[in-house]
């Protein structure tokens, strides 16, 4: 869009007929020609894409091979050459407040060296799928009746993590026959983020409304996006307004 | 109705395309049209020449070639200026806009 | 007839907020609200003294504001609330302390995306002998400061937030809300305004520091007012600049208010008709400053008032 | 009191003297997406506000049937030349077919059914014109599950307009337990005015309706489907009610069918439907579903009893049971617990 002068040129006409002799050239050169104009009907909310959010507690953010999380404050040992403690990555997994299936989390976050053994054999990819089943129809159908009768929780997210529980439960023992050293090899990643650090999540955000998430603050903006897939604003993930207006915003 | 091989046929040959000037408002300031299309509810910002060939193709139906012309003689402008692409190039974004349908489409829709 | 909130009783406020039939009377909307009367109260009471309210609501309104708790289990963060404006709407759940700045979230999103009748632009109104002057800028670009500014120099205050465009007359009507202040821009407008116009400062907010400045009785009392635009400016602060106003072709304008509007794509044709009958009744600019003094030097003489 | 509310909403009552209750009633219908609805149809009271609040309303609607008209329209554009029959489902058959449940109804996404062997050319066709994948449902595991169990393509939205189509080869998920004949629906879809998109006959539409609330478990919006049943029953003449329990049955709707007519007939006191319903007869899960359906509907939130149960009832359908524990599992997390809301913007950039 070109400026109006305030003082009309001598030969408009003229310069009119090279405005748009120009423009031609553009147009041969790809600029469109016809614009069509996007109301940016949430810019009222341009505000809320500088929001920031603090983790009032520290966050435990463990990672195995596969891309599965698991999100907690539990503690992790490890051993120089030895790799993570079994029991404490056993009792890190089943108190996770939130666990993220096989794949969430990309390759640059995954550990670096995959263990031959790794002891959680069972992770939520496709592989596993039939395990519960077994092909034998009266165990799953009880799994269903476990699912109906046991009480409600009071809430979606409890159902949720309710179904997630269950089969946590019964990986692990199948888990425990197979290998049971007291300490194994690098099969995690572990993040930390100590207690009140402040994410903004618009740090994170590339110039054509991509994610560019580095660092394990990087990887917490990972899990929200995720956790907003499939939860949206409800839940208690920490940050999650702030990433779900964000998302909003992007129209994503 | 066309059958499937016209509908193909007619795309490869010679497609005339039509407006509906009741289908949009719009306004000139220095060159620069603002199109509101009721059809969509969408504005656009359309230059002389894309606005130049949708008043055109809106006032009897063209095909690029006649439309070439016609916007040639329209605006006073050389073949050097404005190569048949370019008219292509606006075509293609007039009908992507949905300010122009080709004219097999429109007989069907009435 | 009605009552304006500093003749209500507080403790019939207060109860008239918890159950939800306060009633807010602004420009055009009655806002009927509910919430949290501790945090809410000083607020409405230092913000709203002179405006229009009532105990119960004599009609529905398009406005209804509920400022609650997230019904979710909250681990992370002690008590919290969020706007909820009666639709689903990403907000920032607010510590209790933080309702004020919930309460005017919840507002703005009420207004911006719940009301048709008028097309709303996000921007800042003020108004003098008759004609307005709509500022729009992107959050952060200074439009509050701007409207501050002028609005102590004589300029009575439609909003610092939304032009509300009427879609037949392409007017805009008053809506006199507090001034919303960031960071900056408190110690500025505490000094145009006066200390006593502005509300304490709440820290650490998702916005940062803020504060909102009590627009005068004045612009209060001009409920209903509305006015042509006859300028339109898109300002632009930048530290250290000399003032510089560019003459916008009135087609980058539409096409940036049409950015700025929240319903605009909603509306379709009438948002289409009112915006640009507006913008061809108006002048157009682009103007660049570095001090607020020179915003209001550089609009006063554009609009013809002030030296030139 | 839901039941109340709904009949107020679809004009069997008056509405509510007092000015908090008419609050309360619209606070309802908005949640459940029916305040265009309600706006339309309900004994307008004569107030500034109710009239504010109604063309806020009417308003939106308008606006959401610009759009799909304007979608099926660029659909019509995207297939030109390919005469393959195309029916358009669900809200967008009804703005379409402008009856009574068209009025005040959002709309965000357009719903269309093909016929199975068109599938391939009719998603080339759209692919070409700008729809593409949505991001949410581009990545493998997504793609695989829609492709393998599903009845439809993952969501195209449109790179420009940010429209969504859903394009359906079948109207129930292919591993579903419960099958509906929609090829004799396909064959007797009446053509719309324009081009070759079609709808269907009224009689199927409610059919459609129905399956895709009781044997989908697409129950996200219990009170507008309900809303909705009772403006499509209504409006069928003598003789297309007359041949619904025959049309039910044939197509394999039967159970659907019963439900939402029970539905129907309980909440509005609609004896015409209640009478239909019976003579299609319930299956053992009906009491059950009965009562699980009147707890969805009673509150979205603080019932979990019937949701909890629907939610896993709809997998329970949808799905071969061997299939369905490590699916939920999955949706553990991926699930969605909120109701999808039509989003305030239907076309987000």
């Amino acid at each position: 869009m070109t400026e109006q002068p305030d003082t009309p040129e001598l030969d408009s006409e003229q310069q009119k007929l090279a405005d748009r002799r120009q423009l031609l050239r553009m147009g041969a050169a790809g600029l469109p020609m016809v614009l069509t104009l996007k109301a940016s009907a949430q810019q009222v909310l341009i505000s809320q894409l500088q929001c920031a959010f603090v983790l009032p507690r520290r966050v435990r953010i463990l990672v195995n091979c596969n891309g599965a999380a698991w999100v907690g404050n539990r503690r992790l040992r490890y051993r120089n050459g030895q790799g993570w403690n079994v029991a404490d990555i056993k009792a890190f997994k089943e108190n996770a407040d939130y666990v993220f299936p096989s794949g969430t989390v990309p390759s640059s976050y995954r550990p670096t060296a995959c263990p031959e053994v790794v002891c959680d054999a069972d992770d939520d990819n496709g592989g596993d799928d039939n395990d519960i089943g077994s092909g034998n129809g009266s165990n799953a159908l009880s799994e269903l009746d476990a699912l109906l009768n046991s009480p409600m929780p009071s809430n979606a997210a409890e159902i949720a993590s309710f179904a997630a529980g269950n089969r946590r439960s019964k990986d692990d023992d199948d888990d425990d026959d197979d290998c049971d050293p007291e300490w194994q090899d690098n099969g995690y990643a572990r993040y930390t983020i100590s207690r009140n650090t402040e994410i903004k999540p618009s740090d994170y955000l590339g110039n054509n409304g991509g994610w560019n998430p580095s660092g394990s603050k990087g990887l917490y903006i990972i899990l929200s996006l995720s956790y907003a897939n499939s939860y949206g604003n409800a839940g208690s993930w920490p940050g999650i307004s702030c990433v779900v207006s964000i998302l909003n915003y992007l129209g994503s | 109705m066309p059958t499937a091989e016209q509908g193909v046929e007619s795309a490869q040959a010679v497609i005339e395309w039509t407006a509906d000037p009741e289908s949009w408002m719009s306004e000139e300031f220095n060159d620069t049209h603002l199109v509101f299309f009721k059809p969509s509810a969408e504005t656009h910002f359309l230059n002389f020449l894309s606005f130049g060939a949708l008043e055109l193709v809106g006032s009897s139906p063209a095909t690029n070639v006649t439309l070439w012309h016609a916007l040639l003689s329209k605006f006073a402008l050389s073949e050097q200026d404005l190569p048949l692409s370019l008219v292509e190039t606006v075509v293609q974004q007039l009908d992507e806009a949905g300010l122009i349908s080709p004219v097999s489409l429109d007989a069907q829709n009435s | 007839m009605h009552k304006t909130v500093k003749d209500l009783n507080s403790t019939d406020l207060n109860r008239a907020l918890k159950r939800g039939s306060f009633t807010l009377r602004l420009g055009p909307f009655s806002h009927l609200i509910k919430g949290p009367a501790r945090h809410l109260l000083p607020h409405l009471i230092g913000m709203y003294p002179e405006c229009q309210a009532s105990l119960d609501p004599d009609d529905v309104t398009e406005i209804m504001l509920r400022l609650k708790a997230p019904n979710v289990f909250r681990r992370f963060i002690r008590p919290q609330i969020s706007p909820d404006p009666g639709f689903h709407v990403p907000a920032v759940p607010l510590p209790e302390s933080m309702a004020p700045l919930g309460f005017e979230m919840g507002l703005n999103l009420s207004v911006a995306l719940k009301t048709c009748r008028f097309v709303t632009i996000h921007a800042g109104v003020v108004a003098k002998n008759g004609s307005a002057i709509m500022m729009s800028a992107a959050s952060g670009g200074g439009k509050s400061t701007l409207a501050a500014a002028l609005h102590s120099e004589g300029y009575s205050l439609f909003s610092d937030e939304f032009a509300l465009l009427d879609l037949d007359s392409a007017d805009v009507r008053a809506y006199p809300r507090p001034i919303s202040l960031k960071q900056q821009s408190i110690p500025i407008v505490r000094e145009l305004l006066g200390a006593d116009r502005v509300s304490d400062v709440i820290s650490d907010t998702p916005k940062g520091d803020i504060a909102y400045a009590r627009v005068a009785a004045e612009s209060l009392a001009e409920n209903n007012a509305s006015a042509p635009v006859k300028l339109i400016l898109f300002p632009n602060f930048q530290a250290g600049a000399q003032p510089l106003a560019r003459r916008l072709n009135p087609a980058e304008a539409i096409m940036r208010l049409v950015a700025a509007s929240t319903n605009y794509s909603l509306l379709g044709e009438p948002a289409y008709k009112a915006i640009v009958s507006m913008v061809k009744a108006a002048q157009t600019f682009e103007i660049t400053y570095g001090t607020t003094e020179q915003s209001v030097q550089l609009v006063e003489q554009l609009a013809g008032e002030g030296p030139s | 009191m839901i039941k109340d509310a709904l009949r107020i909403i679809v004009g069997l009552q008056p509405l509510p003297k007092g000015v908090m209750d008419r609050i309360d009633l619209i606070r309802f219908a908005d949640a459940n997406h029916i305040l265009g609805q309600m706006a339309f149809h309900c004994h307008s009271s004569g107030s500034s506000g109710m009239a504010d609040v109604f063309s806020n309303a009417k308003l939106r609607a308008a606006h959401d049937h610009t759009m799909l008209t304007y979608e099926m329209n660029r659909v019509e554009r995207a297939l030109a030349g390919l005469d393959l029959p195309v029916v358009v489902l669900k809200g967008g058959a009804y703005v379409a077919s402008s009856g009574r449940a068209s009025l005040g109804r959002r709309v965000s996404d357009l719903d269309i059914l093909v016929r199975p062997n068109d599938l391939q050319e009719i998603e080339q066709h759209l692919l070409c014109a700008g729809w593409q994948p949505d991001d949410q449902t581009n990545n493998e595991y997504d793609q695989q599950y829609y492709r393998q169990h599903m009845h439809e393509l993952p969501p195209l939205r449109h790179k420009s307009r940010g429209t969504v189509i859903d394009v359906h080869h079948a109207l129930l998920p292919i591993t579903a337990r419960n099958t509906v004949d929609e090829a004799k629906m396909f064959s007797e879809a009446h053509e719309l005015n324009t081009g070759n998109l079609k709808v269907f006959s009224p009689v199927d539409q409610i059919i459609h309706s129905a399956v895709h609330a009781y044997a989908d478990g697409a129950l996200d919006t219990p009170a507008r489907t309900l809303v909705e049943q009772y403006f499509l029953f209504t409006e069928l003449t003598e003789d297309e009610k007359s041949t619904l329990v025959f049309r039910a049955r044939e197509v394999g709707a039967q159970m659907s069918v019963a439900l939402g007519l029970w539905m129907v007939g309980h909440v509005f006191d609609q004896t015409e439907a209640k009478h239909l319903s019976t003579e299609l007869r319930a299956s053992w899960r009906y009491p059950a579903l009965k009562f699980a359906m009147l707890n969805k509907l009673r509150d979205n939130w603080s019932s979990f009893i019937g949701k909890g149960y629907l939610y896993i009832r709809s997998h329970y359908l949808r799905m071969p049971l061997y299939m369905l524990i490590p699916h939920l599992m999955r949706k553990a997390i991926q699930w969605r617990p909120t109701p999808k809301t039509p989003p305030e913007f239907p076309f987000p950039q």
